[in-house]
């Protein structure tokens, strides 16, 4: 197994400078995922299915797609450029290259070879720094593993990953949840305000851009490729059962509500891609989604509080079956969450079309007579014209 | 038995580094997308067999979400290629479409 | 009591995402006054009792995870509360003009504080990181919130800038997790050896949160940050945001490494921090005098000014206990004048931008007739910033320097002398024009409780000045258990 | 103490993974890229930490790390997808600056079309200057270009 093991780590470390040394971010991202496939399977190799499980989902799955998705939005702006008229292709052209100053900032050759010297030696620095401490580690005099052993009856969870997760450091993963969710409150204030109250006249000015950039996806978009229909149809209750089977299968082997949430959250993703519109419309709702899951996790490990418990215990008896109730709940949210980062990612091509449709209305009146960011609200928008200058 | 599945594990990993060569010269993305699959399908394969090589059953399941979610990558794909398609044919679709950029023009 | 102060902010995060906007205001009021009462209730009790540890869910630590609030804790918390509280009643007001940014203000609010009050009561270190992950993304959110093209640019800065940071950390607790089997902070203390190992991690630990901390040559991303946000929210990361990583870099330092960090390379490692510091302050101040707007000119001040917070390592390790401890209690000192006097600052300068229009420091003229009290609580704050009596930040660099000389080590007190001389130099350019009697300018009008909460933080950083026992003596009596006290 | 062991091993691929992401995160000067690289340094910690761990356990599988690396994975996604969020809207917003300029310029000349085109063509010729696939950005690492990005 040991050729094995360093025909991996070899391949690794390639496909990893695979992706630094292309030029090509589309070629990069495919060697991203690729990456991520020869991961999950180190993780296999170090024992960690559950993280195999996740590596699985997220590398090669999720994050390849919303890189995917995002480099197809913004190259699609830089081709509809070409053939769109002189205005237009004014707009478009500032997507691919945001930054005007770089085209300032010439460095001479010199520089920029000193540059590379400076990282390299750095980088060489820290491999070597890492090797080190790697090689002289000392004895370790905490067996945290027979810890982790003891604690499991207790725990009410057979799985010692889920249980560390969800008892032993369950402080963690409440913050990580907050973080998922902080993560999607900052998605949901950047998306293109659809409130009519809210629209001010950059949005109404980005739909006109983003409607000449789409105008054909938009209409092209509309399912009725007979291969993929059929193709998702089947796949997504598939994935979905799967993701059903990932979360109760955490209690006793790998698996969990992370993983599964991932994988609902695929499902929400093929039924996007694929041109249907699951994305709930009602935005209380949805924020409710959302939270659901962290409210629960809170509510659950406040409210044993006033039995005199501590935060974040569970009561005897009681953890495997509220842990469990935790994790399905986390999972439907953490599903909802991941597909709301890609679905009301700004500039998605294909969001809601009854809403763009619209919007096109609203949007022709506002643009002819607004003047860009004209009534923004003084201290800003005067703020960001001296920027300017 | 061990001994035999570890060598065919082997083997087909190194089919997996060759993937990576045409992963690298292309020429076109369709190339690159589908040499990314034989990743899907291959690391599939040296899973199975690291399944039975350790005999931990647990890891047919990463087996099954690892090939269901190397379907959603090639959909992203051939949505990237439809939108990079139909964003070409945009000029045409957009005159009759984009009210804004007209009303914009007209100004 | 600790896990009220996660519990409160986490659990409003949740209203202000769920409640309709017309209820918001009052429920924000509400829970601004329990976070605060909670605050103080968990100060008196740790000013009585001492230090006290809170296992969550009952798992002892190195297994579970354990909340510890010593002295320096419960002084933040009650920092991070009193400072939170005010900027809330000033955003209430400020944020009314901006609809669609105040729904996403008040979640990200609640979840900074959250992971603000995690930091301060952090007693493991992987917790501490998703501490920081929370807040470094709540933050990023923050500065992104207007959704304009310079704040875009600003956020997507100090976004890398924190994700590079937090995986810097990262790696420095993989390592300490790999070589001792243990993240609780005690723990790592008693077992920290002086070897290889434990000084790579230790360097990775200090770099990530350098970056994080905005010091010289790490702090690039700081100013469009901090300058391009919106007021309040400059308020709060100038404020309290930055100080996190600070703290937890004292807290690794003089807390976790306290047995060996008189070893040779930690000594060297320490004065090197301390150059830094002088890089900051020195930089920092020539950016903030020549800075052509004034929020960047704040910006720029917290650059210099979180200079002066990392003389706190050559002053207390590897010197003597004095020294040590007069080092401790000015950098403590300085950390909370700072945190109260730059919240004003900025509250006070936003006040000034939205009256003006916009923020360039040449058009303050007039200022000193129309906004009166928003100039007033600029300068009350500024005279801390100084270090002019009577201030807290006066009775910081004097604890400072009487620690420079207590310990022998002039430089810094030729140092801590030039800096505040610097500082001077660039906060009157802004008096300077400010009382130039003709406005240049017309002058919106804006409302009263933007100027009022600025000058309370203000006078906050004065009565310092008169009341820092009060804080030292909480410092001495439940400081970190190796901070040289 | 020192034997080599395939925990050992990844620890050590993983070490390599974080110096080679870190020179490609500081010379890339591409936001996709440098996100590219952030995962990657990630995925190299994360290896060094359930590797080095496990090598303390005689190779036995360490429950701890492992649950922190999956709570590190959440982490890092939620991250990505966030950059990724502020990407494209940096992208869109970029649009709007250029057509409020735009805008402006057609207000201020008497014949507007001509003018707005004028602009138009001005203002692509600069940004096109530096052609790219995607958004570039020199400061983010680099603190001695800082000014540039500054709003001064």
């Amino acid at each position: 197994m040991i050729a094995f093991d360093i025909l991996l780590g070899l391949g690794m470390l390639l496909a990893a400078a695979g992706v630094f040394w292309s030029a090509d971010l589309f070629r990069a991202i495919v060697m991203f995922v690729v990456f991520g496939v020869l991961l999950a399977l180190a993780w296999l190799r170090l024992q960690a299915p559950d993280l195999a499980l996740a590596e699985a989902a997220i590398g090669a799955g999720l994050t390849g797609v919303l890189l995917l998705d995002t480099l197809s939005v913004l190259r699609a702006k830089k081709t509809a450029a070409g053939k769109l008229p002189p205005v237009d292709q004014q707009l478009l052209n500032t997507f691919t290259s945001t930054r005007a100053c770089a085209a300032q900032n010439n460095h001479g050759k010199g520089h920029e070879n000193l540059r590379f010297l400076a990282v390299g030696l750095l980088s060489l620095g820290i491999l070597i720094a890492l090797q080190a401490a790697l090689f002289m580690r000392p004895e370790a005099a905490v067996n945290l593993p027979s810890m982790v052993a003891e604690g499991i009856p207790d725990a009410g969870i057979e799985h010692p990953i889920t249980a560390v997760l969800l008892n032993f450091r369950s402080y963690d993963t409440l913050l990580e949840v907050a973080v998922l969710l902080v993560a999607v409150i900052i998605g949901l204030s950047l998306r293109i305000p659809s409130n009519s109250n809210e629209q001010q006249a950059p949005s109404s000015a980005l739909i006109g851009a983003r409607q000449a950039a789409y105008a054909g996806v938009i209409s092209e978009d509309g399912g009725n490729d007979p291969i993929l229909r059929n193709f998702t149809q089947r796949l997504i209750p598939l994935v979905l059962v799967t993701g059903g089977y990932i979360l109760w299968a955490g209690s006793t082997m790998p698996g969990g509500a992370f993983q599964a949430g991932a994988l609902i959250a695929a499902a929400g993703v093929i039924a996007r891609l694929a041109g249907y519109n699951i994305a709930s419309r009602v935005d209380q709702l949805l924020r409710f989604g959302l939270v659901l899951g962290f409210l629960v996790f809170l509510t659950v490990a406040a409210s044993v509080m006033f039995g005199g418990r501590p935060f974040l215990n569970y009561p005897d008896g009681w953890a495997g079956s509220l842990i469990f109730f935790i994790e399905a709940m986390l999972t439907f949210s953490i599903g909802l969450t991941l597909l709301s980062l890609f679905v009301h990612s700004p500039g998605d091509g294909a969001e809601p079309n009854a809403k763009s449709s619209q919007r096109s209305v609203k949007s022709g009146s506002t643009v002819g007579s607004d003047n860009g960011v004209g009534n923004r609200p003084p201290g800003n928008s005067g703020k960001a014209e001296a920027d300017h200058d | 038995m061990a001994d035999f599945l570890t060598i065919a594990a082997i083997v087909l990993l190194i089919s997996l580094l060759l993937g990576l060569i045409r992963v690298w010269r292309g020429p076109g993305a369709a190339d690159r997308m589908l040499a990314a699959q034989l990743f899907g399908t291959t690391g599939v394969g040296i899973v199975l067999l690291l399944a039975v090589i350790t005999d931990n059953g647990a890891l047919f399941d990463i087996a099954l979400v690892l090939s269901l979610l190397a379907a959603v990558a090639i959909l992203a794909f051939v949505r990237r290629l439809k939108l990079q398609q139909s964003a070409a044919d945009a000029s045409s679709l957009s005159t009759k479409n984009d009210t804004a950029a007209n009303k914009k023009e007209g100004q | 009591m600790m896990p009220l102060l996660l519990i409160i902010p986490l659990a409003w995060a949740i209203l202000c995402i769920l409640l309709p906007q017309r209820w918001l205001s009052l429920t924000i009021r509400a829970g601004l006054l329990l976070q605060v009462g909670a605050a103080l209730l968990l100060t008196a009790d740790v000013y009585v009792n001492g230090p006290i540890e809170y296992a969550l869910g009952d798992w002892q630590a190195p297994l579970g995870i354990a909340l510890i609030a010593d002295g320096v804790s419960v002084t933040l918390i009650s920092l991070s509360a009193v400072v939170a509280l005010f900027v809330a009643f000033y955003a209430q007001s400020y944020l009314q003009r901006y609809e669609h940014e105040q729904t996403y203000f008040w979640p990200l609010f609640w979840f900074l504080l959250a992971s603000l009050n995690g930091i301060w009561l952090a007693g493991d270190l992987f917790n501490l990181y998703v501490g920081l992950e929370l807040l470094g993304l709540a933050a990023v959110g923050m500065v992104t919130l207007t959704g304009e093209k310079p704040a875009l640019h600003a956020a997507l800065r100090y976004l890398y800038a924190a994700l590079l940071g937090s995986l810097a950390y990262l790696a420095g607790v993989a390592i300490l997790y790999g070589a001792y089997g243990t993240l609780a902070i005690p723990q790592l203390g008693e077992l920290l050896d002086a070897n290889i190992t434990t000084f790579v991690a230790i360097g990775l630990i200090s770099i990530g949160l350098l970056l994080k901390t905005a010091i010289f040559p790490f702090h690039y991303w700081l100013p469009p940050a901090h300058g391009g946000a919106l007021a309040p929210v400059s308020a709060l990361l100038s404020a309290l945001v930055v100080k996190a990583s600070f703290y937890i870099l004292a807290r690794v330092w003089l807390d976790m490494a306290s047995e060996i960090n008189s070893h040779v390379v930690l000594y060297s490692a320490a004065q090197g921090l301390g150059v830094l510091g002088a890089g900051a302050i020195l930089w920092g101040s020539w950016q903030a005098y020549k800075a052509a707007q004034v929020k960047m000119l704040v910006a720029y001040s917290t650059v210099a000014q979180l200079g002066y917070l990392m003389l706190l390592f050559p002053l207390a390790i590897g010197t003597t206990a004095v020294a040590a401890g007069l080092a401790w209690q000015g950098a403590m000192l300085h950390l909370l004048a700072h945190g109260f006097a730059k919240a004003a600052m900025f509250m006070s300068v936003g006040t000034l931008v939205l009256a003006i229009g916009h923020g360039k420091v040449n058009d303050l003229a007039g200022v000193s007739h129309r906004i009166p009290i928003s100039l007033f609580a600029f300068g009350l704050s500024a005279v801390s910033i100084m270090g002019l009596p009577p201030s807290g930040g006066f009775n910081a660099k004097w604890l400072l320097l009487q620690s420079a000389m207590a310990s022998q080590q002039w430089w810094w007190f030729i140092l801590l002398v030039v800096g505040g001389l610097l500082t001077a130099a660039y906060v009157f350019r802004v008096f300077r024009i400010s009382f130039v009697e003709k406005a240049t300018h017309e002058f919106s009008s804006t409302s009263s409780t933007l100027d009022f909460t600025a000058l309370a933080l203000a006078a906050i950083a004065i009565a310092m000045g008169f009341f820092s026992q009060w804080p030292l003596s909480l410092l001495q009596s439940s400081g970190f258990q190796g901070g040289g006290l | 103490m020192i034997s080599f062991s395939v925990d050992f091993w990844y620890a050590g691929i993983g070490a390599a993974l974080i110096a080679l992401s870190l020179l490609a995160f500081l010379l890339s000067k591409r936001l996709l890229k440098k996100l590219l690289a952030f995962n990657i340094m990630g995925s190299g910690v994360f290896l060094m930490m359930v590797g080095m761990a496990q090598t303390q356990n005689d190779g036995a599988a360490d429950a701890v790390p492992q649950a922190l690396v999956l709570t590190g994975i959440v982490v890092a996604v939620s991250a990505t997808a966030l950059a990724l969020v502020v990407i494209r809207r940096f992208a869109l917003a970029s649009v709007v600056a250029a057509l409020a300029a735009e805008n402006k310029a057609a207000e201020n000349d008497a014949a507007e079309n001509d003018a707005a085109e004028k602009n138009g063509a001005e203002r692509t010729g600069s940004d096109t200057a530096v052609s790219d696939t995607t958004v570039t950005d020199t400061a983010l690492t680099d603190p001695n270009l800082n000014k540039n990005g500054d709003p001064q």
